[in-house]
């Protein structure tokens, strides 16, 4: 056991809250901020397993700076598009009005 | 070495028409992808022929090989991919030329995200390295749901939300497989790993990656019971862009699962696992094509057929698990047909229902009333894409369903005959009810609108080169074949 | 019940997710990696141009993944904008009246630019580079922008799209060319690696900066109706 | 590749080509549309009697290449396939006139003529498959081009009889699927060869052989509507008559009938199946079917429907022939196929006549028809005739062939089965003759039409009086060498060469 | 055994703050425990010695991400009247 496998288990630890979080909860905010802490958790284990052993790896931590950059890409865009949903229907969550519409929301 | 050019030219300048036209306005931006649709067209066609000829090798991007750098594998398979992708999204691209309307100001932003959206899938295709096709995924996925949302209004952006957030879910359970496959073997080359895991003895940690990828992709694939974002996604974007997402996007992570069901399934697969695999893909067979039967919408209709379709690539895995040499070779290939063909008649159909859409100026199947007596050629492309859909004689679909039936019989998995059987029915009775509303006489006089020659002519290609796939599907399956000989294949 | 079950059964899967991962994460520590990985970038460290490990994994061994990554966020910022129907600049509720924020922000944004070029300069041989720089720019320009300072160039036209293309396509345009010198796609021609590496790294901290901001300035929503295929 | 190879693939072209041409030709051009008709269908008679001739000499017309790994496509012209696509080029000849004549002005030209010239392609496909895959190919393709023919019209009634229609035979198709994809599996793939492939059939593959050669004849049953798979030719009576006329006697029914022979002949070999035991229920099934079809015509007012059930009847008599072992039988059998052919096509072709000139569809309204309409009628009272088997019409030769090969297979319950269904025609035919001949008319027919000289247009009065004069002939020359009689013969006697 | 001490300190707070992001009832307070969630991220990644990521997570985890969900709630703040005037708004977008 190494510091680094805690953060490890640690990043498991906020797959698994985040994970509930974004099955859980109806706001698209709240399941973003939640698929934020799954985000954070997969960089974690990424980077404590692969650093358990041998101490730093700059490779995991190159591809968790990527993974950074790219989650931010989705979380600001889908910033955008949820609040642009928001402006035109008032609706803060997706299942809320397959009514008034009547497609699109059939599953 | 000219092969090499040839790849690089597919990856990068995909990337550069993107960048190109982003710079410019849409009718400007038109130009340029008609030049660029050209050129890729020619490219892939180039580099299918080169490595049909040559054989498939693995080029290490940068100077640099794997583990170090990333590894690209250009195989048979890959490149009979890529060209697929050429046609279909260069179909879908000149169609979208006509089809959008050039005085909308946001659409100026299609074309740089179309460019993106091929850039990734060549290099999904092409990726050999577990990261880098993570890279890809959201390449495709944000390109995607911006296609889908550009311009929409409260239902494009229900649903473009929806499909984000499966996307966006399925990339990090596929990352989160990555990090422990990286952290029990500390590379991230497909072919690295599949080398080192029959000397691997504690399977619980590559087997819990194994899960984790597949079940991210899966979600991004819309397997069932993952599907409910697919529908209304591929359902709202305009035509074109339905047609690539269903034709071609969905097919890049299921692409990535099959690769990786391929490489690692030996090892880190077992029989329930791949009987709930094809289990589920049975029942998005069944339970897509009841739902498309009970669709209002025209569209939503295609849309659901997707999640069927999809449902037979599932088969692979069952039916390439602890069976024959021989049944896993027949799977592979009804897989790969059923891959191609799927693509050109979902296009072509989507295609053909935008300008059924465009003519009727209604979304509903029962607006179709009439359309066999004035609109006969817009049908016609809707109707040979359907002939392929479920799966008749000669079409691509009818092959990849022989192939899949000789796999089960030669596997002795004899229920997926009945999932085949009854999945081929279901979408024949989702595809007569649409030719029968169109043939419901309507009176009176022509009042639909006649779409342009280039928009009619797209599909009918697509649907006709669909149709005839398994007349071409013996050469075909041959340089598919290589990939078989050339990767490091179990 | 039914209640219930809509919390219990996410609450099981996630526990169960936690579960597996971390046995897995176990069984995973328990055992050696057959590749090492550090090791090897450590011989090969001195071919690449820069001092900086993470750098060097970034914008030379695994390039490719970053060229992708740059284009995943012109993917965001093109969708971004596609959304913001008008400049939305004129949007007077965006403005704050703040005081506090208007002092700090004439003692801020001085420090942050040059935090910024910092940044970029420490990142061949220190941590640092393009990504956390072009964060801090866009952070500056997000202060500026909460100012009321309006940023002209964030208005979507030709000047914000060759923003948040130029960096991208520089280091495409970089990559090509390194190809047609002879070498390898996506390799640098020896001796030229740090320069361009360089090079790059400036270019992409403005055009991440730009995407940033771009995507931050496009948030807010205005009135524009949407007639298209969905709108039956 | 030789012309001989060559010959197959290019007149199934005719027809393919000519419904490409046919969709392409605007709605208003009927000249050109039936230019285009008539040459494509005299090309491929043409071409067809070529063959006949090249198989009479012993040609061997045979195009193959592989089309799936393991999987061949094949065209070949053996002396059956002749037989068979000689019907289709004869029937299509005269049905596309006719169809010209009925379609005078309706709607839709161009598609309903495109179709069918891909049905006639599809038949002429069937014809001239060398292996199993080949004939599932058209065999699909065909259902796929008669649905649009049977839906023409549009209305309620159609749509509700294509679904119907297509619930069968797409389910029949699967089961064909099935069946062929386990065949091929278990055996590879195997051509059509004359005296069958499984004459000393290994013992362990005699319960998967069983089983296919039931789940064959399942699929193929519904096309050529054996009891119980029938229930969706009478309700496709609502297509137009020229449509019915090819769905009777040439395409559907035709290609059902016609891909049992070739599995019980020329992939299971006649011995093989007698040796499964698989001959004997084959035949009481036929019995079965010959018997119900006639009785249940007894009782239809409609003309159409009628004719449909006896269809229905007729077609098993295909199955019965065929199931007698032996080669007289399977000589009747397959004459059977030609006669019926005739002789159902002219009876329609008479309906329709009725139809478009008087407005009459049901057999009550026939009274005194005879007199306004006397071409047609004696048409009609020829093919009545020949269905009952009055010598020396055509249904005589088949009647008299049968039962002298079931006296020769030691099956006498077939010659019981033969009389009481002769019998039961006669009971659903001769009063329609009779109202025909020896009634008054009522009153006003319920909806005339006058074409100037002729009792009826031209174009519908020639076809069923030349299809009737044929009915005659087969009958009277059957003994003349190319006559259908002397073709089933030398077919059968190959069929049974050791 | 101080710095373990101090690891599952950090580790505990970590967790601890992300159950109370996705609990909290205010949706503004639930940005703001997200954004103390970055800052101890970033010390975490200063723990795992990787000041790279820790950069970028400040930067950008905490900083721009911040920001931009704090601009969004906002926006939802002021929702009430807007979402009003946007329904009418989208309506008229449809009937045109």
């Amino acid at each position: 056991m190494t510091p680094s496998l805690l953060y490890a288990f640690a990043g498991a630890g906020l797959c698994g809250i985040g994970m509930f979080g974004f099955i859980q909860l109806r706001h698209l905010l709240r399941k973003l901020l939640a698929f934020n802490l799954i985000g954070s958790g997969t960089f974690l284990v990424l980077v404590g397993l692969a650093q358990h052993g041998q101490g730093p790896d700059a490779v995991p931590q190159a591809l968790v700076l990527t993974g950074i950059v790219v989650s931010i890409a989705a979380t600001a865009l889908a910033i955008v598009l949820i609040r642009r949903y928001f402006h035109l229907s008032g609706h803060t969550s997706l299942e809320a009005d397959d009514s008034d519409s009547g497609q699109g929301g059939a599953e | 070495m000219i092969t090499a050019w040839l790849m690089a030219g597919l990856l990068f300048t995909p990337l550069a028409w993107a960048v190109l036209c982003l710079l410019l306005d849409f009718s400007r931006g038109r130009l340029v992808s008609c030049l660029g649709i050209t050129v890729q067209v020619l490219v892939s066609l180039g580099l299918w022929v080169a490595v049909a000829r040559e054989g498939g090798f693995l080029y290490g991007l940068g100077g640099w090989e794997a583990p170090l750098g990333i590894e690209l594998r250009v195989d048979g398979l890959a490149v009979t991919f890529i060209l697929l992708t050429a046609i279909v999204a260069g179909a879908c691209g000149l169609h979208a030329s006509v089809y959008l309307a050039p005085d909308n100001a946001w659409y100026r932003y299609f074309w740089p995200l179309f460019w993106f959206l091929w850039a990734g899938l060549n290099g999904v295709w092409l990726g050999g390295d577990l990261f880098n096709l993570y890279v890809g995924l959201e390449l495709l996925s944000l390109s995607a749901v911006g296609l889908v949302a550009l311009g929409g209004g409260i239902n494009a952006l229900r649903a473009s939300l929806r499909y984000l957030l499966a996307a966006l879910l399925g990339s990090m359970a596929y990352l989160l497989g990555v990090a422990l496959m990286y952290g029990q073997f500390g590379t991230l080359s497909i072919a690295g790993i599949a080398s080192l895991l029959p000397e691997t003895q504690a399977l619980v940690g590559p087997g819990m990656a194994m899960a984790l990828m597949l079940s991210g992709l899966a979600l991004k694939t819309a397997l069932f019971p993952l599907h409910g974002w697919l529908p209304p996604a591929h359902g709202i974007a305009k035509s074109p862009v339905s047609a690539l997402l269903s034709a071609l996007v969905v097919k890049a992570s299921f692409y990535i699962a099959a690769r990786l069901w391929l490489e690692f399934g030996h090892e880190l697969g077992s029989t329930a696992v791949a009987q709930l695999i094809g289990g589920l893909g049975g029942a998005a067979v069944i339970w897509g094509s009841w739902l498309a039967c009970r669709q209002s919408q025209l569209k939503q209709v295609v849309a659901y057929s997707s999640v069927a379709q999809i449902g037979y690539l599932f088969l692979l895995f069952p039916l390439t698990f602890a069976v024959s040499d021989t049944a896993s070779l027949q799977a592979q290939q009804g897989m790969t047909l059923q891959v191609v063909s799927h693509a050109l008649a979902k296009a072509a159909m989507f295609l053909a229902a935008g300008n059924l859409i465009l003519a009727t100026g209604s979304h509903q199947v029962a607006g179709l009333a009439g359309v066999s007596h004035f609109l006969p050629f817009s049908l016609f492309s809707f109707g040979l894409a359907g002939v392929s859909l479920m799966g008749m004689p000669p079409s691509g679909g009818f092959a990849a369903k022989w192939m899949l039936l000789q796999a089960s019989l030669a596997s002795g998995q004899w229920w997926w005959i009945v999932v085949l059987v009854a999945g081929s029915l279901l979408s024949a009775a989702y595809v007569f009810r649409i030719y029968q509303a169109s043939f419901v006489a309507k009176t009176g006089v022509d009042d639909f609108y006649h779409p342009p020659g280039s928009l009619e002519v797209i599909p009918l290609l697509l649907a006709l080169m669909s149709l005839g796939l398994a007349l071409v599907a013996e050469p075909l399956l041959s340089v598919m074949a290589l990939s078989l000989e050339t990767g490091g294949a179990p | 019940m039914k209640r219930i079950l809509a919390v219990t059964l996410p609450l099981l899967a996630s526990m169960a997710l936690v579960l597996l991962l971390g046995a897995s994460l176990w069984s995973i520590a328990g055992s050696q990696t057959p590749v090492n990985l550090p090791e090897l970038l450590a011989g090969k460290m001195n071919e690449s141009g820069v001092n900086h490990p993470v750098t060097a994994v970034l914008l030379n061994f695994r390039s490719y993944d970053t060229l992708l990554e740059i284009a995943v966020l012109v993917i965001a910022g093109i969708t971004g904008i596609s959304m913001a129907r008008t400049a939305s600049l004129e949007d007077p509720e965006l403005r704050t009246s703040d005081s506090l924020l208007y002092a700090l922000q004439r003692w801020f944004i001085p420090l942050m630019l040059l935090l910024a070029g910092y940044l970029l300069w420490a990142g061949a041989d220190r941590p640092g580079g393009a990504f956390q720089a072009g964060a801090v720019l866009a952070g500056c320009g997000v202060l500026m922008r909460l100012g009321g300072i309006p940023l002209g160039f964030l208005r979507p036209g030709l000047l914000l799209r060759v923003g948040l293309g130029l960096g991208f396509a520089v280091f495409l345009l970089v990559a090509v060319l390194s190809a047609m010198a002879g070498e390898a796609f996506l390799a640098y021609p020896p001796g030229m690696t740090k320069p361009l590496i360089i090079t790059i790294e400036t270019v992409l901290t403005f055009s991440i900066a730009m995407v940033l901001l771009a995507l931050f300035v496009s948030a807010p929503v205005n009135d524009a109706g949407a007639p298209g295929e969905d709108d039956s | 590749m030789s012309l001989s190879a060559l010959l197959p693939p290019i007149t199934l072209m005719t027809s393919l080509l000519a419904a490409v041409l046919i969709f392409a030709t605007p709605e208003h051009r009927s000249g050109l549309r039936t230019t285009i008709n008539l040459t494509a269908a005299l090309i491929k008679l043409l071409l067809v009697a070529i063959m006949v001739w090249g198989v009479f000499q012993g040609v061997d017309y045979h195009l193959t290449f592989t089309m799936l790994p393991g999987v061949a496509f094949t065209l070949k012209a053996d002396a059956l396939s002749v037989m068979f696509a000689g019907l289709s080029a004869i029937l299509w000849l005269l049905t596309t006139v006719y169809a010209v004549g009925y379609l005078e002005d309706s709607p839709n030209r161009s598609r309903f003529f495109g179709f069918f010239s891909l049905c006639v392609a599809s038949t002429m496909g069937i014809a001239l498959a060398g292996n199993l895959f080949t004939f599932l190919l058209f065999y699909e393709m065909l259902t796929l081009a008669t649905y649009p023919l049977v839906v023409h019209r549009g209305t309620v009634e159609a749509l509700r009889a294509g679904r119907t229609y297509i619930l069968y035979t797409l389910t029949g198709g699967a089961v064909l699927l099935v069946a062929i994809a386990w065949l091929h599996g278990l055996v590879g793939d195997l051509p059509f060869r004359q005296g069958g492939h499984f004459q000393q059939a290994a013992s362990d593959l005699e319960t998967p052989l069983t089983l296919i050669f039931v789940l064959l004849i399942a699929g193929l049953g519904v096309k050529a509507a054996i009891f119980p798979l029938h229930g969706w030719l009478p309700q496709a009576m609502v297509a137009p008559a020229p449509v019915s006329a090819l769905l009777h006697a040439v395409a559907v029914v035709k290609a059902g009938a016609f891909g049992i022979v070739r599995v019980v002949y020329d992939i299971y070999g006649i011995e093989s199946v007698a040796a499964l035991g698989l001959l004997e229920p084959l035949a009481w099934l036929a019995a079965f079917t010959i018997l119900y079809g006639s009785v249940r015509a007894l009782s239809q007012a409609d003309l159409k429907r009628r004719l449909a059930f006896s269809t229905i009847s007729q077609v098993s008599y295909i199955i019965l022939g065929i199931s007698l072992f032996g080669p007289i039988g399977t000589a009747g059998g397959l004459v059977h196929l030609l006669h019926q052919g005739i002789m159902k096509i002219t009876l329609f072709f008479c309906a329709g006549n009725y139809a478009e000139t008087l407005g009459i569809h049901r057999v009550d309204e026939l009274d005194g028809a005879g007199r306004r309409m006397p071409g047609t009628s004696i048409a009609f009272t020829i093919g009545a005739f020949g269905m009952i088997g009055t010598p020396p019409l055509a249904g005589f030769i088949t009647k008299w062939t049968i039962a002298s090969g079931a006296i020769a297979a030691n099956m006498h319950w077939a010659i019981a089965v033969l009389l009481l269904s002769s019998i039961l025609n006669a009971a659903y035919f001769l009063p329609v003759v009779q109202r025909l001949w020896f009634r008054e008319a009522v009153n006003d027919w319920p909806h005339e039409r006058f074409w100037g000289r002729l009792e009826t247009s031209a174009w519908l009065f020639w076809p069923p009086l030349i299809t009737a004069l044929m009915t005659i002939m087969v009958g009277v020359l059957a003994s003349m060498p190319f006559s259908p009689l002397s073709w089933a013969e030398l077919i059968a006697a190959r069929e049974y060469l050791p | 055994m101080l710095e373990w001490f101090l690891d599952l300190l950090l580790v505990t707070a970590l967790l601890t703050t992300a159950i109370a992001t996705l609990s909290s009832r205010d949706l503004f307070r639930a940005v703001v425990v997200f954004i103390a969630f970055g800052l101890l991220m970033a010390v975490a990644w200063v723990r795992l010695q990787a000041p790279d990521i820790a950069l970028a997570e400040t930067a950008i985890g905490a900083g721009l991400t911040g920001v931009l969900l704090l601009d969004a709630v906002s926006h939802f703040r002021r929702g009430g009247t807007v979402a009003a005037s946007g329904r009418s708004d989208a309506a008229g977008g449809r009937e045109q």
